[in-house]
């Protein structure tokens, strides 16, 4: 069969398509366009939709809505997002981030989705017809989702205790040995009060540094007060291996990009 | 099977064609308009060759459906030079041979191409995030990291 | 870019109208207007195009293969397996009479590394030839692959290639090309430091932008244009003829715009099929790589293994050197039996030693078969050759760049291949760098000269 | 976190041709009826500019402008055999062929220029601008736009020849190895400046100094991309790349170019070129084959200047940030 796209006005009708065997949703391309290339046969339809709210960005006040067809340059070019331009301009090339979506990113397998890696530390949530999910819950499921991602959602921290690295073996567009995103709150004396850190690579999807957030609570952003959070840095993480790095040196520098992040 | 109809403005000129649903505009440009400008280096997105501008910005054309630039206005390497005057960014390739193969060079362009239509004196570091999407094999990127740079410069002498 | 014309001033004319001026590329307008034609640039109604079912196993037998299904996949226009290829059984360096034919064109019987071709399937449109190739099924035995050269060097191991009856090259010296210059051993024992250290590498690819591959067309007289992006037109052509059996006047090869080559566009891989296809089917017929084939099918620049062996005086003199080069050619032997001599013939690299024993094995193994790339034979060599000098040179407390002054050729100096070493500019070399690099030596380094020993 | 610096030095010969075969190419030259001038040859540009070197050649051995010679190259229906573009061999094998065949296209040209000027063709000699003077006598000349009409039209001369080169094969002797692999050899020497990350280890190639004997620059400008891209090229295969990441084991191999890792715009060394020039004896005015050793030298110097920063050797290509790290991890267990 060859591939046919077939374009809807509504997602509701693009979701009642993507109920036929073979079908994908198409966002940017990125994916499931270049499956097709390689020879993908289990790819036999394509569905996409041109809802608007799809394609808009809406602030109010610290919330946050992005719609799922919004691309990696449209973020990292709003004024209002200048907090995120660097986790957004860590996505591919300058054509590929004007293709690349948010929803497709929450897809995108290791060592790709470095800007889902920014959206679990942001807490965010994901929007489907059905409801808002947690984005961990989200990311735990979506080999099975098949759902139209409508939305991402979340509250804008601020400037500063929102950080953001990309490692990577070629620059300045390489894709991630390993990707970081940490919110942090600080409290009057530098202690840390609160912690969400969020890693790329560290296993096939974005996953939660739990054991180095609690070892940061409480503790000030010096050489010594971090250093527990580095020890735990790698509980619970299960590195891909990929022609980019091993899992051993994944493990094995996480801690130090953590400790360089964390004292930026 | 049936045929997609896609009319878009290609350097210009109108053009209107029959599709096969699913057709990439890479292959649409290539095998139905004749433009082989734009080149398949990989199909998967990580080589930039295929790189055109539709509405004004950088796509690689190997990962865009056909059917959905309907309607777009699209630019390629092929439509640059004006009446058989070259464009100075293909000014600038020549003077500072910055081809080898050639084989990357029309995507090179487009990139460049967007960069300057945006940011006319770009420094180093924009040129090489500009270029970061197209791999080069032959130069090691340092003539065109250089062409791009001087036909910024030239271009701004214009201006003045 | 500097020229630094001072040297050699007195063997050179610089007299001349167009060598030596910066005149503009011919090839250049046409590749910034994107007007330059590469092979894929042509298109013919009516082309099929051609995918590859590859092996999915190291090593294995096939027991089966049923292509029914894929027959009757809609746009399937041909199906070819090893009986459709009249002369299966092929190596390219039999232009230069180095055998065995160790090779298939199509898998018969037995892949011997994972990527082999086994069925060609020829359809309407990309998809459809995707799509059939998914539908062939091909029922195999695995049996025990080895991947590492040492170990298929062993007795008992897995044989990847009956053609050749054993994991190596025999070539007329027999398992390995051997140079022979001086007493190796009586070099290591007057020796004041002996050092022996092993260097290795893994494959490595030419990764061109454009992907190999070639465009058919029947001229309708029997005769066939075949648009090519190899390195070596009639290399090809010959090796086509033999393959298909047909006379090389039916065969019309159109080339020499290439988009990076870098050694890998000089197997002969993609044009015999596409244009048996094309005279099966009386149809033009595309076959080029996939990125993804460019990068793990198409021959790699082999893994290499060097042994050095070294015997060297406290002042400097290098007085032994002994290297044991392992080239792990893959499954076939493509040109890997000419870059593991070409090997042989550039140890022990540019330096003057007396006493010199090189032995260079192409190993079999059931990876993508190797084959040339940039530095064929000698840039995995020049990087053991190199790094064991700096070892060398820490060993005796010299400063690395001195050291190679002391034992760099000049002019005169018998190789140990046996050919007097014409035309020496390594020393001037090595000024220059310490100069441009402000490395400084002594200054008897700064007055040598590559014409005249001792001068 | 320590950033330590080191560095290393490499030097290197290279041969030209693959003697070890037989290694011929042809070529043929022949004029148009205005005294353009037409190379046929079936040789490949891979994009080192093979094309433009031989128009260079050709123009310089018949005495034209480069401009007035076309190369119509790799059309077996038309082009004589050519071995092939690989081995460093095409300017230098190429190259003799068509000054064979433009020398005996030239000399046709002065003898029908000198039936044209009533004298002896061996007293005329080329401009370099398209014009046949009488040696001595500038003001006695006619162009070769009259000579090749005259040719074509009213001699009924071909101004046309034909080149061949072959370097014969050399069997190497199966006991001592006595052989003569290639013809001349081109040389390089490179230091390298390193940074090596002793927490991650990442190395950043700072500079390289590459110094390359070549016999001679025929288009200084081409040597100039040769050897650029060809340095960034040793240093990619120093730090970067493989099919196989944990070879012998075939599992990982990257399959697009965001896994297969090489150098990108940003992480470019700073370069500098320096080339020296010492004609070889046998190459087309000189020159050696320098394409594939400006790729060399940059892997051992850059191995050896990450020894010189941190202390480690890697032994194995390609030097990855793991390889280094974990033998800095097995020093600091010593």
């Amino acid at each position: 069969m060859a591939l046919a796209l077939q374009t809807f006005a509504t997602v509701k009708d693009a979701n009642a398509a993507l109920k036929a065997q073979g079908t994908r949703y198409l966002g940017g391309g990125t994916l499931v366009v270049r499956a097709a290339n390689e020879g993908d046969v289990s790819v036999s339809g394509l569905v996409t939709s041109t809802e608007p709210s799809l394609s808009t960005i809406a602030v109010a006040g610290d919330k946050v809505r992005i719609g799922a067809s919004v691309t990696m340059a449209t973020i990292a070019g709003h004024p209002e997002l200048g907090t995120l331009a660097k986790a957004a301009r860590a996505v591919g090339g300058p054509a590929i981030r004007n293709m690349a979506t948010v929803g497709g990113n929450l897809f995108a397998p290791a060592p790709y989705g470095d800007f889902a890696v920014a959206l679990l530390a942001l807490d965010a949530t994901v929007s489907t017809d059905s409801g808002e999910t947690p984005i961990e819950t989200f990311l735990a499921n979506r080999d099975g989702s098949r759902a139209v991602v409508t939305s991402v959602n979340f509250t804008l921290p601020k400037a500063d205790s929102f950080r953001f690295l990309k490692v990577s073996r070629v620059k300045p567009k390489g894709v991630s040995v390993l990707s970081i995103a940490a919110v942090l709150q600080q409290a009057p004396d530098g202690t840390v009060s609160a912690a969400r850190i969020a890693l790329g690579c560290m296993a096939d999807r974005p996953m939660r540094a739990r054991a180095a957030e609690k070892a940061l609570i409480g503790r000030s952003l010096t050489k010594d007060g971090i250093a527990p959070a580095l020890a735990a840095a790698s509980d619970g993480t299960w590195p891909i291996t990929d022609p980019i790095a091993s899992a051993w040196y994944r493990n094995e520098v996480l801690p130090v990009h953590l400790g360089r992040l964390l004292l930026a | 099977m049936a045929k997609v109809p896609v009319q878009f403005t290609l350097n210009g000129s109108e053009k209107a064609e029959f599709v096969d649903s699913g057709t990439t505009l890479l292959n649409a440009l290539r095998d139905k308009v004749g433009d082989t400008s734009p080149k398949g280096g990989c199909h998967q997105g990580t080589c930039g060759a295929c790189s055109v501008i539709i509405d004004g910005e950088l796509r690689l054309s190997c990962l865009t459906l056909a059917e959905t630039c309907d309607g777009a206005v699209i630019s390629t390497t092929s439509g640059l030079s004006e009446n058989g005057v070259l464009h100075p960014l293909q000014r600038a390739f020549l003077d500072t041979f910055a081809t080898q193969c050639g084989f990357c060079t029309p995507g090179m362009i487009m990139a460049a191409k967007v960069l300057l239509d945006h940011t006319p004196n770009p420094s180093r570091d924009e040129v090489v995030e500009a270029l970061s999407g197209n791999i080069c094999r032959c130069t090691g990127y340092e003539p065109i990291i250089q062409a791009v740079l001087t036909a910024a410069r030239a271009n701004s002498q214009n201006a003045a | 870019m500097e020229l630094r014309k001072s040297y050699f001033a007195d063997v050179r004319k610089d007299d001349l109208h167009e060598i030596g001026q910066p005149r503009p590329r011919s090839d250049s307008p046409g590749h910034v207007t994107g007007k330059t034609a590469f092979f894929a640039d042509r298109n013919f109604p009516g082309m099929l195009h051609l995918k590859m079912v590859r092996s999915p196993h190291h090593h294995a037998r096939i027991r089966s293969i049923d292509t029914s299904e894929a027959e009757k996949h809609p746009g399937v226009v041909k199906i070819l397996t090893a009986k459709d290829v009249p002369h299966n059984v092929y190596t390219i360096l039999i232009l230069i009479q180095v055998g065995p034919e160790d090779e298939t064109v199509l898998a018969d019987g037995k892949v011997r590394w994972k990527g082999e071709a086994v069925v060609a399937v020829l359809a309407e449109t990309e998809r459809a030839a995707q799509e059939a190739a998914a539908k062939v099924k091909v029922d195999y035995e695995v049996l025990p692959a080895v991947f590492d050269m040492e170990e298929a060097l062993k007795p008992g191991a897995p044989l990847v290639n009956e053609y050749h009856g054993q994991n190596y090259y025999l070539y007329d010296s027999g398992e390995c090309r051997k140079v022979r210059f001086g007493d190796v051993e009586a070099g290591f024992t007057g020796a004041d430091h002996v050092l022996e250290q092993s260097y290795q590498s893994s494959p490595i690819e030419h990764a061109p932008t454009e992907t190999t591959g070639c465009v058919v067309a029947p001229e309708g007289n029997d005769r066939f244009t075949c648009y090519t992006n190899t390195q070596a037109m009639f290399f090809t052509l010959d090796n086509t003829s033999i393959i298909l059996q047909m006379p090389g006047s039916k065969l019309h090869f159109v080339g020499g715009t290439v988009g990076g080559g870098f050694g890998g566009k000089v197997d002969v891989i993609v044009e015999p099929i596409a244009i048996l296809g094309a005279k099966l089917t009386g149809r033009p017929v595309c076959f080029i790589y996939s990125r993804e084939e460019e990068m793990q099918i198409s021959s790699p620049r082999a893994a290499e293994k060097v042994v050095i062996k070294d015997g060297v005086m406290k002042d400097g003199r290098i007085v032994a050197r002994k290297v044991t080069g392992y080239t792990d050619a893959g499954a076939y032997s493509r040109h890997s039996p000419y870059g593991a001599q070409k090997g042989a013939g550039h140890y022990p690299g540019p330096y003057t030693i007396p006493n010199v024993w090189i032995d260079t094995y192409c190993v079999y193994t059931n990876r993508t078969p190797s084959s040339a790339m940039r530095g064929f034979g000698v840039t995995i060599g020049d990087f053991a050759l190199e790094v064991q000098m700096d070892k060398l040179a820490r060993l005796i407390g010299m400063d690395p760049l001195e050291f190679r002054f002391i034992n760099a050729y000049r002019d005169g100096d018998m190789k140990a291949h046996r050919q007097p070493t014409e035309g020496a500019a390594l020393i001037e070399c090595m000024q220059e760098a310490s100069r441009a690099a402000n490395w400084p030596v002594a200054e008897k380094y700064m007055a040598m000269s590559s014409y005249v020993k001792g001068a | 976190m320590a950033i330590r610096r080191g560095r290393g030095v490499a030097a290197i010969n290279y041969p030209t041709g693959m003697n070890l075969g037989g290694d011929p190419t042809q070529a043929l030259v022949h004029s148009t009826p205005t005294g353009n001038f037409m190379v046929t040859l079936s040789s490949v540009d891979l994009g080192q500019g093979m094309k433009q070197i031989m128009a260079q050649i050709c123009a310089e051995t018949i005495g034209v402008p480069t401009d007035r010679v076309v190369v119509d190259t790799a059309d077996t229906d038309t082009g004589p055999h050519c071995m092939g573009t690989f081995a460093s061999r095409g300017t230098h094998r190429a190259g003799n062929a068509v000054i064979q065949a433009a020398r005996e296209a030239r000399q046709v040209m002065l003898e029908v220029a000198a039936e044209e000027l009533e004298v002896n063709a061996s007293d005329l000699e080329t401009d370099g601008q398209g014009n046949i003077l009488v040696k001595g006598a500038p003001q006695k000349s006619i162009s070769m736009f009259d000579v090749a009409l005259s040719a074509h039209f009213k001699r009924g001369r071909s101004i046309s020849g034909r080149g061949m080169f072959l370097i014969p094969r050399s069997y190497p002797e199966k006991e001592t190895g006595a052989m003569k692999p290639s013809t001349c050899y081109a040389h390089a020497c490179t230091v390298a400046e390193v940074e090596v990350d002793d927490e991650t280890g990442e190395v950043t190639v700072l500079t390289v100094k590459n110094v390359f004997e070549i016999g001679r620059a025929l288009n200084p400008k081409m040597v100039e991309q040769q050897l650029v891209g060809g340095s960034w090229m040793g240093i990619s295969h120093a730090l970067y790349e493989t099919t196989e990441p944990y070879y012998p084991n075939r599992d990982h191999g990257g399959t697009d170019f965001n896994q297969y890792l090489m150098p990108g715009p940003g992480d470019l060394a700073e370069t500098e070129i320096i080339v020296l020039e010492r004609p070889s004896a046998d190459g087309p005015y000189g020159a050696k084959g320098p394409g594939e050793m400006c790729a060399n030298p940059q892997i051992p110097a850059v191995a050896n200047a990450v020894f010189d920063a941190v202390g480690v050797r890697i032994d194995t290509l390609p030097i990855t940030p793991e390889r280094i790290l974990r033998a800095l991890k097995a020093q600091a267990a010593n």
